[in-house]
């Protein structure tokens, strides 16, 4: 009997699906459905679809261990009472109500499937593009937190250019470094070189610090000075930096930039 | 009110032109509130339009979607339509029709009890209805992992026509549900066991 | 009502609905072969259906427009139409839905860390989102410069009907099986070099 009807692969949404067109082409009761009898013509269709070289689905094979185990317990003696607190409930029963409710949403689909959609039966004028960046419009349609996450993946698939990192970031320039240099060696004795820096300086940040230095050594206002091997560098002020006599640098602006 | 018998009443032609160039369907608020009139005789207006855009040999009708008003060609057209601007109908695949119905009828649903009951990963599936708008996220359940819950959207009711969710077709009741003791409540999302 | 006297020839239905879904006016020879009838037989259903549009009162006509036919709104409705159209809801483009979504899954977070995300400038659009009120200063990032630091708003969790900001989904909550495994934390203020 089983092999007596081909099956179309693709002609099954899943499991339950093939489940329910066994249990209706066997005009078996849902309510009373005869286990040996569909779990073999079950198994035979997996087979069928491995002979044809295709994978099961992992949900099939599920389904196929479902229905073995269901068989096995209606084949089993009725167990005794204190082991089974609910020995009445039908081993069964949970696979019904799925392939019940499964039915009803099919239905519901199939009729679903029957209404007039749009761009299909139904037509509507043509949408007008209307999207609206500069705030003049009042309201904002429905947009589900679904777009905000597609959005960022998107995103996130492409890794921006590390290029646009520092040209958005780079406030500063040589001059405006000098300038702050000079600031901060003002009436100090010494200053380490790294105080010249935030706590997390950006990387712009400290090449424009540490080309300023350098002029500053090369225009003989500071020097720098280490006093071990790999050991802090301090730079030390000029009299004129130190007393605030100096504390911008003319003509650097027009030479670097 | 007195009876509006007025034929060529300037509300129902502005009514006309406005629905005519929405492409979404308009509450009664919003055509209030562009119009500036009382309730009733924006109703008025809008019962003289029902009527005429009724009349048989019609293309087009108006009709109460998504709890709006908007015109929209009649079903038995779609040929020449097609035929006018090939390229626009993407049809649901029928995976697709089944997972929007269970999510319609369910919802809010999880993803988790959506695989329960249609047997199959659902995953790819909810994505493309939502990247067609049909379905959003409503919410997250209230059990561990929080799954995120899934329910239809207002262009869900446009798409089908419909004027809310009480429109949806009725599904069958189980035969007797008496004649099996089932699970009523199941545990979908907590422990993972089923 | 107006006099309903002619037939109601299927073919002037087949016309409403055809020229009512075009947003281009129809020539005669476009119409005709969507149809596949006689020029004299489609010239009588458009000349029944320009009488029809051409009743007092209606807020739409059919007019001969550059060769071709096209329903179209009387201009005296105009201005009920730009009402309609200066409150209707828009959509959040894409850049401002991008923007938003950096927003909402980083924050607190500065403009240069979006731009650097985007890899554009954003500013147009924070300052959108902040006059939409989806999007707030939330304080200022303790270094150089001291620039702002953005967040979302109250109205942005009733917007999109969250409970809290702990009711975002996941961004893996949606992720492909086959998708490489995406960059979720990355490295704005370190040395840059990410």
């Amino acid at each position: 009997m089983a092999l007596s009807y081909e099956v179309k692969l693709d002609t099954f949404e899943g499991p339950l699906d093939l489940l329910l067109h066994l249990v209706s082409k066997n005009e078996m009761d849902i309510y009373d459905i005869s286990m040996s009898c569909i779990t073999a013509q079950y198994l035979r269709y997996l087979e069928q679809v491995q002979e044809q070289n295709l994978d099961v689905a992992s949900e099939f094979l599920v389904m196929a261990a479902t229905l073995m185990h269901i068989k096995s317990r209606m084949l089993l003696p009725k167990a005794e009472p204190e082991e089974f607190e609910n020995e009445e409930i039908d081993p069964r029963a949970e696979l019904v109500q799925r392939l019940l409710e499964y039915r009803r949403y099919k239905e519901g689909a199939q009729q679903l499937e029957e209404y007039p959609q749009l761009n299909r039966e139904v037509f509507v004028r043509p949408e007008t593009v209307n999207t609206v960046d500069d705030g003049a419009s009042s309201a904002v349609s429905e947009v589900g937190v679904y777009e905000l996450v597609k959005a960022l993946r998107e995103l996130l698939k492409e890794p921006p250019e590390p290029i646009i990192h520092a040209v958005v970031k780079t406030p500063l320039s040589v001059a405006d470094g000098i300038q702050h240099v000079l600031q901060c060696l003002r009436q100090q004795q010494y200053l380490p070189f790294r105080e010249c820096f935030c706590a997390m300086p950006q990387r712009d940040e400290i090449i424009i610090t540490f080309i300023a230095v350098l002029e500053l050594v090369k225009l003989q206002l500071c020097k720098i000075v280490q006093l071990n091997q790999h050991g802090m560098i301090y730079l030390y002020p000029s009299d004129a930096v130190r007393s605030g006599r100096v504390t911008s640098v003319d003509g650097i602006k027009s030479e670097y930039h | 009110m007195e009876l509006k018998v007025n034929i060529t009443s300037p509300l129902k032609g502005r009514l006309e032109a406005v629905l005519f160039s929405s492409d979404e369907p308009l509450r009664l608020e919003r055509l209030q509130s562009i119009f500036e009139v009382d309730l009733p005789q924006l109703k008025d207006a809008l019962q003289e339009l029902l009527i005429d855009y009724a009349q048989p040999g019609r293309g087009v009708v108006l009709q109460e979607i998504a709890g709006g008003f908007q015109i929209r060609t009649r079903s038995e057209y779609a040929p020449w339509i097609v035929k006018l601007n090939r390229n626009r109908t993407t049809r649901l695949s029928k995976a697709a029709t089944e997972t929007l119905a269970i999510i319609a009828y369910r919802q809010p649903v999880t993803r988790a009890e959506l695989e329960y009951l249609r047997g199959v990963d659902s995953g790819g599936i909810v994505r493309t209805l939502m990247d067609r708008q049909l379905v959003k996220i409503v919410g997250k359940k209230d059990v561990p992992g929080r799954p995120l819950l899934y329910g239809t959207s207002r262009h869900f009711l446009e798409f089908f026509g419909l004027k809310d969710l009480s429109e949806l077709p009725n599904l069958h009741e189980f035969a007797d549900p008496d004649e099996v003791s089932l699970p009523l409540e199941m545990d979908f999302d907590g422990d993972g066991s089923s």
